[in-house]
Formats: C-alpha cells, structure tokens, sequence
C-alpha cells in the first residue's frame, strides 16, 4: 500500500478564475481527508479568494471535509451552483 | 394502471425545444403535462444583461440531474403510475430570450405532473454544479453567486454524503 | 421594473396550441415561463374512453376564466411585476391525447409563475362553468360529476356572490 | 312597477337531459328570488333528477337561493363543473 496518494482537483467558475487554472494534481499523505486536500489547495497563488468552506465533490458526488480520499479520485471544488 | 418510471435528462449544448419536451413525456394515459422553461432575463437586479455564459461540471451535473428526476418520478408516483419526466440544461453563451433549463413532466393527474415540475426545478437549482457568468451592457462579466449577499458564499453542502 | 398585468383567456373551439401560449407570455423581462396542459386520457377510473364531449355555458365561463387569470395576476405579482398569463379552454368532442385546457404564464421569477398557473387550473376546475361527457369504449356515454361518490352532487357554491 | 317578472333558465349537461330541454321561460310573482324559481323548475317533468340544490348563476354569476331576481335575468342551473 501505497504511503501517498495523487488526486485531481477541479476546479470551477469563479474557483478557476481565482487560481487561474482548471485543474490541480495534488499529492497528499495516506490517508488524507478532503479536509487535508483543502488546506493544500489554500496555499496555492490566489486561492485567498475561496471561501473559508467550500463545498466539494468526490467521484462526481458531494463530500463532506472528513471524507478519506483514495488514490486517483477526481476532486471538484463547487461554487455556489448557479443553474436554471 | 401503473407505468414504469420513465425519467430521461440532458446536459446539451445545442437550442432547447420545449415543444420536443412535451411530446416526449405525452402519453395516452398521462392527462396532465406541466413544463417549465428558465430564459436568459435582460435585466439582473436591476443590471441590463446582454447575455449568459453557462458552464458546469458536466458528468456531475448530469448524474445530479438524473438522480433529482429520479428522485421526483419516486416521490410523485401514485397508484396511477410515476410521472414522466423529461429535464434539460443548456450550457454555453445565451443570448437574452434563449432557454437555459426545461422540465416536463406528465402523468394521469395533474398535481403529481406539476409537483414533479417543480422539485426537478427547484433541486436542480440548488444540487446541479452548472453556473452562469452574466455579460452586462458595460462590458463587465461576472459570476452570479445565489447564496451570498455580495460576497461569494459558502452554502451549507447539499445533500452532502460523507 | 412593474409591468402590466396582461391577461389573457379565451374559451374556443378550436385546437389548442401550448407552444402559441409560451410564445404569447414570453418577454425578455421574463426569465422564468410554466405551463400546463390537459389532454382526454385513454382510461378514466378504469374505464376506457374514446373521447370526450366538452360543453359550456359560454358567456359565464369566458367571464369566470378572465376573473380568475386577472385574481391569479393580482396575486402573484410581486415588485417586478405580475405574472403575465394566458389560458384557453376548448370546447367540442375531443380525441384522445387532446388538449382541452392549457395555461400558460410567466414572470421575472419562478414561484410566481408556477403559482399562476397553478392557481388558475384549480380555480378553472372548480369555478368554470364546462362540463365533460365521456363516451366510453362500450359505446355509452356519460357526464361527469367531480364532487359525486355516485349520484349528481351539489357542492358549496364556489364564490358565491348573493 | 309590474307584479310578475320573467327569466329565462338555462340547463347544461346532465340538467339539460334530465329536464329534455337547454332552457325554460319562467314568470314569477315579485319579488321572486333564486329559491322561488328553484320551487317552480323542480315542479317541472324530469326535474326530479335535479339534485336538492343545484348551484344557480343569475347573469353570469354564482348566487345564493336568497338572491332576489329582476325581470329579463338571465339564471342558469349549473351541475358539477367538470372542466380540464
């Protein structure tokens, strides 16, 4: 078993605006919570413009922070949804 | 007579049909059909719009929707059958006028037909990672945020599983 | 930006025409449009049914189906505006998977224009002189009475003036 | 000011089959209300399928049987509405 994992990280709307990418490969400790994918992506260039929360998908479904990520799962941060 | 669930949703990016929507649901034993459309509005919170860019998380949004119909064809269902339902987002540029979202539904009885409607509608606006960046008529663009008063939010999650 | 109540409803014998209705409510102020519509079912309490005879006592059901589209206006409305709405009643034998009633309105949001139409089905429904005979697939034929466990009812008066 | 008054009664649907008719002339003494003219079409042939009070519209509007009539008033008996 494997002592790290990598995740996708996508990201969205005004998220993608604020890191100026779409997407982020991010390499955490086994095991890793969302919680800890979170505080990563916090430390990236521009990421000062997230919220303090912001809601996130794993495998295309929402997560809570405490959810235990495995290796290779698509992480989505989701801004406030705005469909209709 | 009851009739399986027939629930079919979309994620496109071509001109919506609402007329295609209500043919797709009518059925001989449905006698009630309900059907909502959202349009791009020229006016925002009092700001002229020129038009909409919507852009989304396609595969979830697509699941999300699926699981909302589903959701609505279950809940609605009576002895009569489950409502059919049939949900369409579009995403890209719109111009004002242009259809963003339809949903039919129909079913024997008409509130079991306009229930569906609406929960499909009102969930999808609150579950479907789909967003819209409005272009107003100074030039500027910008992300509309449902949930903040100003700032961008950060909404309790929905129908957030661990 | 408060606009008119523009209503409009026609009891006609002709056939109806949902995608006219939302084009008739559409307005670039608009963003959100519902519509209903009902169609003659195959199947009614079990029975099969060929058609359906739809008859009125003209004159008052014009009147009611107006009153009732302007309450539904005068209701809904909010700061942006009222809801615009048309609806339109046929009368006449109708074929299966005909439609007999469709309700169309819109509105800046969409809780006022889903209430519009709602309300003015069930207000139809309950206060619009129409009535409906079926004729079944055993060649009989039979008027219908809603309030009825069986026998002709004699409901409350529904808005009864004196 | 004339004693008597006329109105013509409407009947639809089951109504109009029960009594074999679509409308009925009617003169009443004055002043004649909605009940009295209920008392004299119950009298009629075939009005014995009416039900004990049938929703009445004087002109074109729900009224109550306390509701007085004037001479040309338009009254229908209105069954069961079945409309949509």
């Amino acid at each position: 078993m494997s002592s790290q994992i990598t995740v996708t990280t996508l990201l969205f709307a005004s998220y993608a605006d604020a890191l100026g990418r779409s997407s982020v490969q991010v390499t955490l400790r086994a095991p890793a919570t969302v919680g800890a994918l979170l505080d990563h992506v916090r430390a990236l260039p521009g990421a000062g413009r997230l919220p303090p929360a912001p809601l996130v998908a794993v495998n295309a479904t929402y997560a809570t922070p405490g959810h235990v990520l495995a290796d290779g799962d698509e992480v989505a941060l989701i801004p406030p949804v705005a469909g209709g | 007579m009851v009739r399986a669930a027939a629930a079919r949703t979309a994620i496109v990016e071509r001109p919506l049909d609402p007329a295609a929507l209500l043919a797709a649901v009518a059925d001989a034993g449905h006698g009630a059909t309900a059907l909502f459309v959202g349009t791009v509005r020229e006016v925002n919170d009092g700001r002229p719009v020129t038009g909409i860019d919507y852009t989304a998380y396609e595969a979830m949004a697509a699941r999300e929707l699926a699981a909302i119909a589903a959701e609505a064809a279950e809940r609605f269902g009576t002895a009569e059958g489950a409502p059919r339902i049939v949900a369409e987002h579009r995403l890209g540029t719109l111009g004002i006028g242009e259809a963003s979202v339809a949903v039919a539904a129909a079913h024997a009885r008409r509130a079991p037909a306009m229930d569906a409607v609406r929960y499909v509608v009102e969930e999808l606006k609150r579950r479907v990672p789909i967003w819209k960046r409005e272009h107003y008529a100074d030039g500027t663009r910008e992300w509309l945020d449902p949930t903040a008063a100003g700032a961008p939010g950060t909404a309790v999650a929905p129908g957030t599983a661990s």
